[in-house]
């Protein structure tokens, strides 16, 4: 029954993409919204029922691609607890963010190729995590890069929003180059792509090997999952619908890098510098995401880099070699993190698509559902004690805490002090948003919908702790279920060491908690006239992500396009003709070299090929001689 | 004594072929080059090729340089101030890379002694005509579609309309 | 006849130099040019009987008979060409003919 | 001769016959029905060839029909076919009259069907010249634009000269070895350095041919100056021809490791220049082009290797790159009006107001940029693939990051044709012809990337 479950799980999402791409524009609008729900929800029903047949970890062949010469690559999936935990995640935040759309995207004409791409979204999502080899895996990578593409630059005749989405496909980019190189030479070692035959034979390679496979796959998540330095294409990405940020940029794709290196990790692992790197970027990124998430003015960017941030929580947790902490926060986070999203999607709904948080307050009125689950959703985030967001996060320093040693020590500190000011710049969004008064609410039918949408996944996020209870609660379900994952053998904490740690973790979260509604609840009007002034040179450094994009221009994008430039109209056809003439004049200057260029000329064409001809014969000659 | 007049006749032929290719105008590059083909057809005979010097003969001198001349003067292309020639300008590169190219060919061809050469001989009309029509049979059909397509193009291009 | 063959081919070799150079350089005359590509052409002919008187065998004559009748194809096209581009734009000079490029 | 080996060479037979019977009749006939007739041959030829069971014995003197014929010849009917359905509808907007354009094509068909079938050097020099010369006079069909007939004339000095230099390669190799027989001629053991040589100069003409750099200049002009549909028909089949016959050379020749390093020079500098140049292109026939000089780079890479796998992925490349390329020309050619769309903004909007070539033209765009799961995808995973196994590493990590940049001027079009709104004039709608031929080359494209395993295998029978 197995392979009949998860075939029908990738088959619905493809099927329905493909039907709105071709024929979405014929088909009524109504069906086109109803076949599109019921895919995703059809695909959850199949994971969970796969999950429900679930007995070990196995792999289903369906079909060979190809099997010609001596590469065979079968479609072949891969069904263990870690693809089964995010395939039952997937169409379950999936299925509510198609609900969703469907009544935000009420007044948009487009809606046949916006549920395209959203199925065809959750389509490569799914072989991605299920692949079992490589190149299937790569599949579903591009795919999901492919789909947030198009999706960031949905509304594009907006200018901005197409850049935006240029930008993400550029960054994203150069980690699937990295990808693809580690492909071809993790093939080149091991003359397989196959995860489960990979994952068993990293032992055979030299550890400096594994280091750099593991780095290439880091850059390769790097891209992925918007981490440092990679990470700028994440906030501008919020260009999209905000259905597609909470499904795309916030619970699914971004995950997909974390996805890989725990998967990977039984390989990666053999390395120990490998995972150091993950954890540095993780660390690193968590606490560049959550300083620049306390400056941001735009209700959706301060979630992008809270988005960044958590994530990087997920990194460290895998470069601690903890699989099921980082998956635990990874199921919570998607939880917490679409339903942060699908709240500010209400919230900008109603306020006439207003974004900038300090024009927002008082609707805590106005609309009670959406603060109500919006409240839940920044408990968890930040970590606030007994909510899912706690425990996952928890679970993950304690894996860093007992990894010990001065590096990961230092790192546990960093989080330390990232979770305060993730607590801090939180509830200064749930007070600046829903705190005060001047709550006017442009109310629609669909918003009624929108907002039910958003108690399962408060629920989900307020008690996903119940998924992983800490060991001295009577333990965990997921811990349970991901034993039978190779390389989570890290040492248990003692119950005393365990409540110690989360206790510092709990006051810290309600420290930022206090220290947000002394400033944003109690001073609010004063932070209101501050915002009217000039920012100060740090909160303008935060705000625009520590000059990233900046940087990134200047070493970046400017050489490339000079680059570019140069040898497309210099080399390329200037500089032949142009030296040409200046050998025989004699004074071949620069400014004439550059400013002479003639092109279109037979005669520079057969100079070239001429040269060309003298210099394979001239090295033919040379081997001779 | 054969030897003596290859390389007698190799030299006509080349100092030939710098004439024609220095010469300021086309009607006499020409000439020089019919002179220049007509000392490479007894090259031809003397390795041992009577066919192939009779036809270089009469289609390359016969006929192709006909055909060039016949343009020229179609084209009226004669009066010598009318067209640029070549400068040292134009000359550095072509003599810097047909140098680079000629000198890398002799380098390839001469510096290595050659198996035992079997001795040029002789081949007799009849065996080429057997090799041409028992091996190449082809070749002739599908020259002669390249011929034909060669007219059909002609006359496309020549067309008026 | 005893000269070497690595003779002829050095002789073969200078002449298509010269038709290359002869290509190169004459850029104002599409007429030359194509003189140039014949002086090549017959170049590579030479080479062939050379390598035929060699071996004794037939072969390399064909070839060169075969040479022949294609370029005299390729001429007649390219000739064709010239008239009809002259009779547009007035000019054999191939740097005129530039109003591709980039 | 018997029956049986004119059978076997038949396919070469219907397009020589085509080709005279459209030229003889074409005064007497309608334009529609000259290119109906030139279909006919193609599709007939290639159909006989595909069922037909290859031999390695000569049917003629000078001609068998190998495997790898079975393979090639089909392709090239393919290709033809396309080019002859895209054809008849712009040839009608441009006013390209005459029964000379079918006729030319199926003699090029023609031509390109003999050099697969070769078995001596004379042959195969005559048929890639036939390729090429058909080609002269088919990029200058176009009286009624200058250009036309300007890259007409660049095409034909440069091919002269690259004619050249390939003749004086094969005299040398035939100098070297004292046969032209294919089989015989590449296997001595003797005379390496004038083979050597030989090999030197016929890689300058094959880089003409194959638009490698440094002999790569002609290619935008030329594509820039033919027809629409003629640069579909170049671009594929005399590249693949071209690629063919190297191949044919060096799967038969001992391996010779003094060609390595300019065939990787070739390859590196074609990639690269060649992605780089793409980059800022404006026209869109000048941006294939340059796209056409990096793909030639990843095919000789691919050549390079010198295995089995790499010939095979060459012969994969060739087949998905014809698709690819017959798709993006033949969108090109059916969405011009009265003049060709030549920047790449004069496309801004058609995916909404000619959904299909639009759709059409982004399936060819994504599958030049290899991504999944467009034919693309697979040609290069194989190409880099085969490079890898054979050990050319660091070429392979050039060529992949080459391509990875290369994404960026392929989805421009794309984001022209589906997130800008034009002002451009909408085009006529599409005949039935082109329809046709739109959609077998996209059909073409998606099959291959989904499901390649039947065309590997007819590659793998291909190469025994």
């Amino acid at each position: 029954m197995l392979p009949t479950y998860l075939t029908l799980m990738l088959l619905f999402p493809l099927l329905g993409g493909l039907t709105f791409a071709v024929a979405g524009r014929m088909l009524p609008r109504t069906l086109v919204e109803v076949l599109a729900c019921a895919t995703v929800w059809g695909s959850f029903v199949c994971a969970a029922l796969a999950a429900a047949a679930y007995t070990g970890p196995q792999v289903v062949t369906l079909a060979d691609w190809f099997a010609t010469f001596d590469l065979a690559i079968p479609i072949s999936l891969y069904l263990d607890p870690l693809s089964l935990a995010m395939t039952v995640m997937i169409g379950f935040v999936c299925g509510l963010i198609h609900i969703y759309s469907v009544f935000y995207m009420r007044e948009d004409e487009d809606y046949a190729r916006y549920f395209a791409l959203l199925n065809l979204f959750v389509f490569a999502m799914l072989t991605l995590v299920l692949g079992e080899t490589l190149p299937l895996l790569y599949l579903g990578w591009e795919g999901v890069g492919f789909c947030s593409y198009l999706l960031i630059g949905f509304w594009y005749s907006d200018p901005a929003n197409a850049d935006a989405g240029r930008k993400a496909f550029i960054a994203t980019r150069i980690g699937d180059v990295a990808l693809m190189i580690a492909l071809a030479w993790l093939f080149q070692l091991f003359g397989t792509l196959s995860i489960t035959k990979v994952n068993g034979m990293g032992f055979l390679m030299p550890v400096s090997v594994i280091t750099m496979l593991g780095i290439l796959f880091l850059i390769a998540a790097m891209g992925k999952s918007a981490q440092v330095p990679l990470m700028v294409w994440l906030p501008d990405a919020m260009a999209g619908p905000t259905p597609v940020s909470a499904m795309i940029h916030a619970a699914t794709m971004v995950t997909a890098g974390v996805y890989l290196l725990a998967r990977l990790l039984p390989l990666i692992g053999g390395s120990e510098i490998a995972l150091a790197a993950i954890a540095i970027t993780g660390g690193v990124t968590a606490f560049y995401g959550a300083t620049c998430a306390l400056a941001q003015r735009d209700l959706k960017r301060v979630l992008a880099y809270s988005t960044i941030s958590q994530i990087g929580y997920m990194m460290l947790g895998v470069g601690a070699g903890a699989v099921t902490a980082a998956t635990f926060h990874l199921l919570v986070h998607a939880f917490f993190k679409a339903l942060l999203f699908l709240g500010a999607g209400c919230v900008i709904a109603a306020m006439h698509h207003e974004q900038d948080i300090y024009k927002m307050g008082g609707l805590r009125r106005s609309l009670p559902l959406t603060f109500w689950s919006f409240l839940v959703g920044a408990a968890c985030l930040a970590g606030i004690p007994l909510t899912g967001g706690f425990f996952s996060k928890d679970s993950i320093l304690l894996a860093v805490w007992l990894k010990g040693g001065v590096l990961y020590q230092t790192l546990y500190l960093l989080g330390l002090i990232t979770a305060l000011i993730t607590a801090y710049y939180s509830f200064r969004l749930v007070f600046l948003v829903f705190a005060g008064e001047n709550g006017h609410v442009h109310r629609s039918s669909g918003l009624t919908v929108m907002q039910v949408v958003l108690i399962p996944l408060a629920i989900l996020g307020l008690f996903g702790g119940l998924l992983d209870l800490p060991a001295y609660l009577g333990g965990g379900y997921l811990s349970g279920f991901f034993a039978s994952l190779p390389a989570d053998d890290l040492p248990s904490a003692s119950h005393e060491q365990e409540i110690g740690l989360q206790t510092v973790a709990g006051a810290l979260a309600l420290v930022g908690l206090l220290t947000a509604y002394l400033r944003y609840g109690k001073g609010r009007a004063e932070r209101m006239r501050e915002a009217q002034a000039q920012p100060s040179s740090l909160i303008s450094f935060l705000a625009q992500g520590w000059y990233f994009d900046r940087l990134y221009d200047l070493v970046l994008i400017r050489p490339y396009h000079a680059l570019a430039r140069f040898l497309w109209q210099r080399v390329d056809e200037a500089v032949i003709d142009a030296s040409v003439d200046g050998l025989g004049s004699g004074v071949g200057g620069a400014g004439r070299l550059f400013g002479r260029w003639s092109t279109g000329k037979v005669a520079v064409y057969l100079i070239s090929f001429a040269a060309g001809a003298a210099l394979i014969l001239g090295y033919l000659a040379w081997l001779a001689l | 004594m054969e030897a003596t007049l290859f390389y007698i006749l190799a030299a006509v032929l080349l100092i030939g072929i710098l004439l024609a290719i220095t010469a300021r105008q086309a009607v006499r590059s020409i000439v020089y080059l019919v002179t220049s083909f007509f000392a490479l057809a007894l090259m031809f005979y003397l390795l041992g090729a009577p066919l192939i010097a009779a036809f270089e003969v009469i289609i390359y001198a016969g006929a192709i340089m006909v055909l060039f001349l016949f343009v020229i003067m179609m084209l009226e292309l004669e009066s010598p101030e009318k067209l640029a020639k070549p400068n040292f300008k134009n000359w550095l590169p072509a003599l810097l890379l047909a140098g680079a190219v000629v000198g890398a060919l002799v380098v390839l061809l001469a510096s290595r002694v050659q198996a035992v050469p079997p001795g040029f001989t002789e081949i007799p009309v009849r065996q080429f005509a057997f090799a041409l029509f028992k091996q190449y049979g082809v070749a002739v059909e599908v020259v002669s579609m390249q011929l034909l397509f060669a007219l059909v193009g002609a006359l496309y291009l020549g067309r008026r309309r | 006849m005893s000269v070497p063959l690595s003779h002829v081919l050095i002789v073969a070799s200078l002449m298509f130099a010269m038709g290359l150079g002869c290509v190169i350089a004459w850029r104002a005359n599409v007429i030359m040019m194509l003189i140039g590509i014949e002086i090549m052409l017959n170049a590579v002919m030479l080479t062939f009987v050379g390598g035929s008187a060699h071996w004794g065998i037939a072969d390399g004559q064909l070839f060169s008979l075969m040479l022949m009748a294609l370029t005299s194809a390729e001429v007649s096209l390219a000739l064709a060409m010239v008239v009809y581009l002259h009779r547009r734009k007035q000019t054999v000079n191939t740097d005129d003919f530039n109003s591709m490029k980039g | 001769m018997t029956l049986a080996d004119l059978y076997s060479i038949m396919p070469i037979i219907i397009t020589a016959v085509g080709a005279l019977f459209v030229l003889l009749c074409g005064p007497l006939l309608l334009s529609a029905s000259l290119t109906a007739i030139g279909v006919t041959a193609s599709v007939a030829a290639g159909v006989w060839a595909a069922f037909s069971t290859p031999t390695s014995t000569q049917a003629v003197a000078g001609l068998a029909f190998t495997p790898l014929a079975r393979f090639l010849i089909p392709l090239f009917c393919f290709a033809a076919a396309i080019t002859l359905l895209l054809s008849h509808s712009y040839n009608e907007r441009r006013g390209i009259k005459g029964e000379e354009f079918p006729a030319t094509v199926l003699f090029a068909l023609f031509a390109t069907c003999v050099l697969p079938c070769a078995t001596n050097m004379l042959i195969l020099f005559l048929a890639l010249e036939s390729v090429s010369f058909a080609f002269y006079i088919l990029v200058s069909m176009d009286l009624s634009r200058a250009e036309s007939g300007e890259a007409g004339l660049k095409y034909l000095l440069l091919g002269a000269v690259a004619a050249a230099f390939t003749a004086f390669g094969f005299a040398l190799l035939f100098t070297g070895s004292g046969t032209l027989q294919l089989s015989g001629a590449l296997a001595r053991p003797e005379n390496r350095v004038i083979i050597s040589a030989g090999w030197g100069v016929i890689l300058v003409g094959m880089a003409f041919k194959l638009s490698l750099v440094p002999g790569h200049l002609w290619t935008p002009d030329v594509y820039q100056g033919a027809p629409a549909p003629v640069s579909a028909f170049l671009s594929t089949s005399s590249k693949v021809a071209a690629a063919a016959l190297l191949l044919m050379l060096l799967a038969l020749s001992p391996p010779m490791p003094e060609l390595r390093v300019p065939l990787a020079a070739l390859s590196v500098l074609s990639m690269v220049l060649g992605n780089l140049a793409a980059l800022r292109q404006q026209n869109i026939k000048r941006m294939l082009a340059y796209s056409s000089v990096a793909h030639m780079g990843y095919l000789t890479l691919a050549l390079l290797s010198g295995s089995r796998d790499g010939y095979a992925a060459v012969l994969l490349y060739g087949a998905v790159y014809t698709a690819m390329n017959l798709a993006a020309f033949g969108a090109i050619s059916s969405l011009s009006v009265e003049q060709e769309r030549e920047l790449i903004t004069d496309y801004a909007g058609l995916g909404f107001t000619a959904p299909l070539r639009g759709g059409v033209l982004a399936l060819a765009m994504i599958s030049l940029a290899g991504i999944p799961p467009a034919a693309g995808f697979i040609g290069k995973f194989f190409i880099f693939y085969s490079a890898i196994k054979a050990g050319a590493i660091a070429l392979a990590i050039i060529g992949i990051l080459s391509a990875a940049a290369s994404a960026y001027f392929y989805l421009r079009v794309v984001a022209q044709l589906y997130m800008h709104r034009g002002e451009s004039p909408a085009p006529k709608p599409v005949s039935l012809a082109e329809g046709i031929a739109l959609c077998c080359a996209s059909l073409m494209i998606l099959v291959i990337g989904v499901y390649p395993g039947p065309l590997l295998g007819a590659i793998e029978a291909a190469l025994q």
